[in-house]
């Protein structure tokens, strides 16, 4: 039995693991860097232990230090959260290797995961159906076309040495695709002395559909539904949500016995996540399996009653999952925002600093997940991401509404946040209707209604502002004071400066 | 008192114009009479009730120029001085100044951020020689007369004080 | 359709209709006395009105008042909240008058409920079973004694000119009730001129357990579960489950269908609690309907996952309620506490004054009702309640593990709280096992306990103080700075003197 | 320096025994030796890590005799005085005296609480002549030599400045 559990991360989802260790009467241990001294996982957990300088390659990447302190400290578990160490299977090794457990997958399992060809192959022999493509690299342009005709154009042609959407043609035709594979070779020789191209079907308006799964080391598999993360920009989902406006419950079982095939297909073990793209037509293709806690794990926890921390905790010990799938049905509807610091105009760049003032929104239905705290700073070391607002709802609309009003609610003062453009999305008609595409934001111009959201709301607010002026300027001349207690200070970056 | 707001086009007007006691005033806003009651004044900023509703300010910044402030979570910024450009004007080309004046003098100091007339050139009363930034705005300096440009006395990047000689015009 | 609604009350009651009104679109009145300037229902309700002085029968209690706002700023109707006047016949009857709907049920209905004697009769009418005892005022010590040997000895001798514990006399057998009836009927006489006296069973060890109610105006009626308040101090509720302990599925449909009966004997409409008493054999004694929302209504939206104030706006409406009994069922384990302001250990006497710094719990599964912010002031005008502070788990274990979390989490700086004998509470084997009882907390010594556990805490920390000590010493002789932004500032009273 | 904390019978010891600089200290606690780490510090409070373990400190009142803080949601009084008693006796009867010396005298203001010898009594060295409240605490002041009591010179619930005379004792 598991009874000290060293986190091995930071912010939001170390508190996250703490408050479960909280309640169930484990230890933690806390790991932190320089930038971290003040943070509020080091305040929260039952030990704190420093490992080095701000730098994550210096401290929270830094897997033998980490070990260390574990030992040192006595624990005999470590969580990874999510990012920085969680899907690093030789971490994973490592702490078996010191007789630590690791909580997650294996790392044989981790490693298959994190493998794209290999685990698509896996998928293949346990008939899951990922996005139609060439099985391999292709090895010249006539196997290129062959595989294009038999999947239907438009295809993409992508270079396994690209990433981020560098080294992707798309191509709609023979011609296109003979041509592009010439130029695609050529490039690849030139910088990498070899050639490695896949064919793959383009998929124009597509869906981010996942389901959580969990898997005991006894065999016994579930998935707990799913989520749908469809509202992104670069890649990075904003906005996720659970159930699906799209999963009827037909389909979920459906999907689900699929997702619980491909745990099953990797021998994975503890809580994972299947991510599925969807085409309007219905269909679904696997495309990964994230073998970690889930940033959005809390919309499934909202809508299933459980702790997936817990969960993950008693599959690390050994311990049966303790119920059915039978058991679990969808209660409500939950949706998430991620809370970045960041400037919507400024391409999502990250904005960073200390943060003077805050205020979190409470009440019922609502949920916050967040390391911030007034005169707390946001680093510009680690992600973006300073909190989790996650608001349920006996359905839709009644979370949506409720997330609404919390976004009014949140104020940080001292970085940009994605909060104005959160309130944005979930007025428009699109997102009400259940409408939703990764391409969301560039589909349905989002950017510009947010400008226009945010003309709107200072003309409603114009006079109040006036109001506030004159109130200020009367003061500042004559310094009326009506009742002694009544005093003002005025800040101003002038006078700070 | 006048003010801009960032983005908006209007100019507003804004004064308190009675003090109720008990923290209650009369405001004119736009010219219409409102009615504010603060309930609470701190070091971050003012709550208060306006015709019964209830707002909350957060003043992040106030500088001679502009109020930036969070008015109930929407950032603001007001412009105290949108009519600086016409103040300096007046005070500068527009009236009362001799046109047998030569010297073209700035009625604020600043940095000087361009020069828009050249040694030699005709102007006419009114074109802009030179635009200031001066309280965080960019004020225009312009010509007290129809004449020639005789001198301009001024760098671009430099600094002007109050009464300085802009140029000499003839 | 209600439109705007005017809230007849403050602190976080007012607060929570607000919440759902936000919710659904609808505006909210907020009215405030002198004592209210700076509460948190003026600064969150759309509009805000000043009704008068701190002393509520000059401000909250001032029907005409409260209309006349109603009536100005064009609310269709009010909601009086708990307290008040929320259970006053003659103040919904002003309501209808006006032509503003008042948000419960009608003044008929009301005055039924409070009139014990009528009530009881109606349930007697209804096959509900009542305290055993007189069924009026009985005339005679014969009388007295037949009713008493009907029942069963010990019997309680209750004069109707008493209330709160006063006027009410143990009686074991016939000779003592035979003694108590004339120096009883003697008193009453000397200070009334007249006698009023009923028998009533007296039952020893009792549990209080009610079921919250709805019916709509078509008379669809349902109940929704149990609520077991059996923690109490002085006939205040304290702290408030759903599910009881000792409630099973088979008893909860059988009293819900009593309390159901309660309902339509009455002619209730709108939201409504049956209490009862359920003694150790397993039966259930209606007590009364209570007219109103409950304070501790959070417990049963948390196990029903319904807005209970929304429905009471639907059901004010006209509409019909949109479930029916068997769509309900309990989902996990709700808990509350009741955060007063109270000195435990001074007969729970009221504790106010400014608050200065508030820490108020967060996180999964817990939910905090509350007008506390850091510089609000707990007046001595209004009740001690500052906050109720709910948690939900999967069970009742979690649920108060979640509670015991929560309840360290909380930091009110100012003023005693009953936050210390909660801990004590939930920590006692007793609490744990659901022995629950209305003489809990002196059937279990439960206030020693509290000493002892308070002296244990500050062993445990003497350390940590010890270290802060010296720390401030050292400070405050050598003054020693290590970085420039370190900086101290000693809080002393003598100093603020 | 040695503390008392209230509602625990033991006298507790602790200082800061080095200084390690990068906001870290050694402190010695009842002779064993702890880690200390500040986290931050405010008007509020203070918040550190001791021996890896974080504690949150709130200050409610700071006396020359207590402190009174908030430790993790726990509130505890240290007395910072608790050897008054033993100091003040030292500075009048204990030691040092002439007992030719008639006048006891007081070694700290304070109010009189109560009077515990009369006039003519027979005394004995470290007896305790009387009760001062100083500095919100109760302090003995003892007799310093054995003798008769001559007379008492101060009043119950007056007051004795620092050097006043107790009483006479021969």
């Amino acid at each position: 039995m598991i009874k000290k559990i060293l986190i091995a991360n930071r912010g939001e989802i170390a508190l996250r693991v703490i408050r479960t260790c909280q309640a169930l009467g484990i230890k933690t241990v806390a790991v932190y860097s320089d930038e971290d001294y003040g943070s509020m996982h080091v305040k929260k957990a039952t030990e704190a232990y420093h490992i080095g300088e701000a730098a994550p390659a210096k401290s929270y990447l830094n897997q033998e230090k980490i070990v260390e302190v574990a030992l040192a400290s006595g624990a005999d578990a470590i969580h990874p959260g999510y990012g920085f160490l969680s899907e690093n299977s030789d971490f994973a090794n490592l702490c078996a290797k010191n007789k630590i457990k690791f909580i997650g997958p294996s790392g044989k399992s981790m490693q298959l995961c994190g493998d794209k060809m290999k685990c698509k192959d896996a998928m293949a022999k346990a008939k899951v159906p990922t996005v139609p493509g060439s099985p391999d690299l292709v090895k010249d342009s006539d196997e290129a076309l062959d595989i294009a005709n038999k999947i239907g154009y438009p295809v993409l042609l992508k270079s396994v040495f690209g990433g981020g959407g560098r080294g992707i043609r798309l191509v709609k035709n023979d011609k296109d695709l003979k041509e592009a594979f010439e130029i695609a070779t050529g490039e690849s020789m030139a910088a990498f002395g070899k050639s490695a191209l896949l064919v793959e079907k383009f998929l124009p308006k597509i869906r981010h559909i996942e389901f959580q799964l969990a898997r005991d080391k006894h065999g016994n598999a579930v998935h707990i539904f799913e989520r749908e993360c469809s509202i992104q920009r670069r890649h990075q989902k904003l906005i996720e949500m659970s159930p699906s406006p799209v999963v009827d419950q037909k389909t979920r079982d459906k999907i689900g016995q699929l997702a619980v095939n491909t745990a099953i297909a990797v021998d994975y073990t503890n809580l994972g996540t299947a991510e599925f793209l969807r085409l309007d037509d219905g269909s679904f293709y696997f495309i990964e399996i994230n073998a970690r806690l889930q940033v959005e794990h809390p919309v499934t926890e909202l809508v299933s009653g459980l702790d997936l921390v817990k969960l993950q905790i008693d599959i690390a010990n050994g311990e049966e999952i303790p119920f059915k799938q039978k058991d679990l049905a969808v209660n409500g509807c939950a949706i998430e925002c991620r809370i970045n610091a960041e400037d919507t105009f400024l391409d999502f760049a990250p904005s960073t600093g200390p943060v003077s003032d805050v205020t979190i929104p409470a009440g019922p239905g609502i949920r916050v997940d967040t390391y911030l705290y007034p005169g707390c700073t946001v680093s510009s070391f680690y992600d973006s991401l300073m909190a989790k607002l996650i608001t349920w709802g006996q359905n839709f609309e009644e979370s949506r509404t409720r997330m609404l009003n919390a976004l009014s609610d949140f104020y940080v003062q001292g970085v940009e946040t994605s909060i104005p453009l959160y309130k944005t999305i979930l007025q428009t008609k699109e997102f009400r209707e259940g409408n939703l595409s990764t391409d969301f934001l560039e589909r349905f111009n989002v950017l510009d209604k947010l400008k226009s959201d945010i003309k709107k709301d200072t003309i409603e607010k114009q006079d109040v502002a006036l109001a506030a002026a004159a109130l200020y300027s009367t003061y500042y001349s004559s310094r009326i004071k009506t009742t002694p207690e009544i005093s003002m200070h005025w800040k101003s970056k002038l006078d700070r400066a | 008192m006048e003010y801009k707001i960032a983005d908006i086009e209007d100019i507003f007007n804004a004064e308190i114009t009675q003090v109720l006691g008990n923290s209650e005033y009369l405001v004119k806003i736009n010219d219409k009479e409102r009615h504010l009651r603060i309930l609470a004044m701190s070091t971050r900023g003012i709550e208060f009730l306006l015709d019964q509703k209830y707002h909350n300010i957060r003043y992040l910044e106030n500088t001679t120029a502009n109020i930036k402030m969070v008015v109930d979570g929407v950032q603001i910024t007001l412009n105290k001085h949108h009519k600086l450009n016409q103040i300096v004007y007046k005070n500068t080309g527009e009236t009362g100044r001799d046109d047998t004046q030569v010297n073209l003098r700035s009625q604020i100091p600043g940095k000087v951020v361009s020069i828009d007339a050249q040694e030699g050139a005709k102007v006419k009363k009114g074109d802009v020689i030179c635009v200031l930034e001066s309280m965080k705005m960019q004020v225009s300096v312009k010509s007290h007369k129809d004449g020639v440009v005789r001198k301009i006395k001024i760098k671009k990047g430099g600094s002007v004080a109050k009464n300085d000689v802009i140029a000499e015009i003839e």
